[in-house]
């Protein structure tokens, strides 16, 4: 058994031409820059991002956007990118856009072998259009079905060659859900250990959800908002 | 005299009680986290995953692996914890979080909110405001009364896409305290100094006026 | 805000005649021994409940139902109790018998504010008899129920004042699921920290699940099957 | 003759691979973990909450924090994982667990598999049993041919009351390795020494016998 890569390159090297793709992070936070920068060099066409944002004209997800990668994207949030906001209102790019938690939980569903979800997100609004929905308790919930990725892409702080996988605080938001949502799943790590480092009770994603791990490098970890205490 | 934004925030945090977890949007909510009352402990949630949300980190403390909602830069307190999204709307789809504020762009009469979305101008996404409004049992809008061209953001129903419906409690403005209720907004409190009659010219939707309105308080 | 509490006693004091309760732990494995104990002095009768096992005759909840206090059990497995067999037979002692993912994921359902979720468990047994079921992708599955407990009461390694826990090896178990699922939960520990000495990122159940902490003592934590290799 | 259970045992670990996760059930399929074939690394799943089951502890090492699905101690090994029962049965569930190994009272020859109940006699419950049967893609039952009657345990159609319904794809006994098939059991391996007849007269269910069955390998 060897889950471990020698890179990006590698990692991602069968990703061809419409794919569906998961890419872990919240904003900049936590997104996996390594696998992004091998897809735009490796250059596959007509994927479908699923991920919380769509990154920044210059970075993240922006640079397969810049690179017209992408066919459709589905996010909860892309107000940060105006290259983004191009291609959608040219119809260049097909957008899905979906509550925050519906879309979490929707990838913890695929990971965890439920085929459907409720939940009251959107009731009422443009999101129910076409979704069945169902009252429990006197309370109305949509049924919202689980994702159905390709290649799940996430960024860990720490990972082992058994593909276990530790986060860094808030860099942890969609990883370990998307981790466990992709047929293959490619793990990107600040630090990658023998088995036996990582602490059993600390582990956040077990490495049965990981097929492919390496070792990142050149981590820009670029800050969208820097705020400080005066 | 109208309310500065500031002001709103302040007049928010005196809903907040010992022992609260909070959501705080964007914006004007943000804000409220500086006016906690003396004397009593909330814990601040930002929904990508992070309970007990500290201050802004002083220069050179910052990290890009810890942030808010807003993306900003943040810290953690004693008796953080960190989790994933899912637990994270797992949490307020359950009904944990006490008390959601957040901004708006119309709220209607029934408490239904918009705030995502401009057709044909402005397309951000909800982000997790759907999840927050459809679960949160006490939601409180922080916003301006009128938007920039003056009309008035309180209708009798909204004319942007919905976020969420019969959702919003209470309405913090720079000019009023407003209650939904079932038989429309319901006026409470009055920024200092402005008048009853300017709150109900600004205000399109139904709006109860009950009784002498008392002066906000500080 | 203060979650502290003095003692197994004080916090399930409030536990009366009727109350549905879950209990953590898997056979004797993580259970919460103090407030059994706690219980099996306050006496309160007709209890619903649900928890994975049922103990041993002496341990855990056989404790319970030496004293005749549960109306109705709620488990997964209930092998090693000869007792429960005879309240069982006689008639004297309701019992649902529910997969074990099944339980598990209904806990989980009601932490997560989800009411209702989807299984394959049970298709085409006695499981299924009177439930909803639905083909997803050719694949059957039953429309389980979030539970719906008045208390669930956990076991835990370490715990802050903020009612952050901390679980040890596989005593984890069912603990983290009903502690989020209880509409007040009650946790007892090993260790009881003042908060900030947990790592953020270790924390296994946040705090906000958490209503009612205490310091246990006097763990016997028995061990029901010492198997040694030689 | 006849298989031991270590042999039966024996026999199943000949089907691990390389990089498999494997749940092994309480019994003869607890023994498979003895016999993994050299040079391959297989990882083995407790349904309540660990990946990487190690041996039983050495005394003085055990803890009673650390026990199997059989409630027995036992030890982590390095790159094992701990985690709560709803992630362990959601890892089982999305089909992450290569080979579900299990023991049955009866399997049908459509693949039905009865393990859990003797109306009347025996309520012990399911455990985990529905969800690795219901969920696992590859499940291989280990049990006697015949129970103490000496009745055939391999069956047309269960009497007792079901696990799983046609999900069992491979039967290991003291007499025979059977693939479960769409036209009923397929005989695929005798014991050393046992005869195709003595096979035949010990299945109550369908069996296909297409060929001179080869006696099994060690």
């Amino acid at each position: 058994m060897n889950k471990i890569y020698k890179n990006a390159d590698e990692a991602v090297a069968d990703i061809k031409d419409g794919a569906v793709l998961m890419l872990g992070g919240f904003g900049l936070c936590g997104i996996p820059e390594n696998c992004i920068a091998a897809l735009v060099k490796s250059g596959p066409k007509n994927l479908t991002c699923i991920s919380n944002n769509a990154g920044v004209d210059d970075f993240g997800i922006g640079l397969l956007l810049q690179q017209k990668q992408l066919k459709k994207m589905i996010a909860s949030y892309v107000g940060e990118n105006a290259e983004f906001e191009r291609q959608l209102l040219s119809g260049e790019l097909e957008v899905e856009l979906i509550p925050q938690g519906t879309l979490a939980t929707r990838c913890m569903a695929s990971g965890y072998g439920m085929p459907a979800i409720y939940t009251p997100a959107g009731v009422g609004t443009e999101v129910a259009v076409g979704k069945e929905s169902r009252i429990f308790n006197d309370k109305e919930y949509l049924l919202e079905y689980a994702f159905d990725a390709d290649f799940a892409i996430v960024k860990a702080w720490r990972g082992d060659a058994d593909g276990n996988l530790v986060y860094k605080d808030t860099a942890r938001n969609f990883n370990p859900l998307m981790a466990m949502a992709g047929k293959i799943t490619i793990a990107e790590v600040e630090e990658l250990v023998p088995s036996g480092e990582i602490d059993p009770n600390q582990v956040h994603t077990p490495g049965i959800y990981v097929h492919r791990i390496f070792q990142g490098k050149n981590y820009e970890k670029r800050i969208e908002q820097l705020t400080l205490t005066k | 005299m109208a309310l500065t934004k500031e002001q709103i925030a302040q007049r928010i945090a005196k809903e907040l009680k010992d022992g609260y977890y909070v959501n705080l949007g964007i914006g004007i909510p943000t804000l409220v986290a500086n006016y906690i009352p003396e004397g009593i402990k909330v814990i601040l949630q930002s929904e990508n995953g992070l309970l007990g949300m500290g201050p802004f980190p002083v220069a050179g403390k910052e990290s890009a692996d810890l942030i808010n909602a807003g993306k900003q830069t943040i810290t953690t307190l004693p008796g953080s914890s960190i989790f994933d999204s899912a637990m994270s709307f797992g949490m307020i789809r359950a009904g944990k979080v006490n008390l959601t504020v957040l901004g708006a762009m119309e709220v209607s009469e029934n408490g239904d909110i918009a705030s995502w979305k401009i057709p044909g101008k402005m397309v951000k996404g909800m982000g997790g405001a759907m999840d927050l409004v459809a679960s949160a049992k006490n939601i409180i809008v922080a916003m301006m009364h009128t938007n920039r061209q003056g009309e008035s953001k309180l209708l009798p129903a909204c004319t942007l896409p919905l976020t969420g419906i019969k959702c919003i409690k209470k309405i913090v403005t720079e000019l009023a305290v407003l209650e939904v209720t079932e038989n429309g907004f319901k006026l409470l409190e009055r920024a200092p100094g402005v008048t009853t009659e300017e709150i109900i010219s600004k205000t399109a939707g139904k709006l109860i006026v009950e009784r002498e309105i008392p002066e906000m308080q500080f």
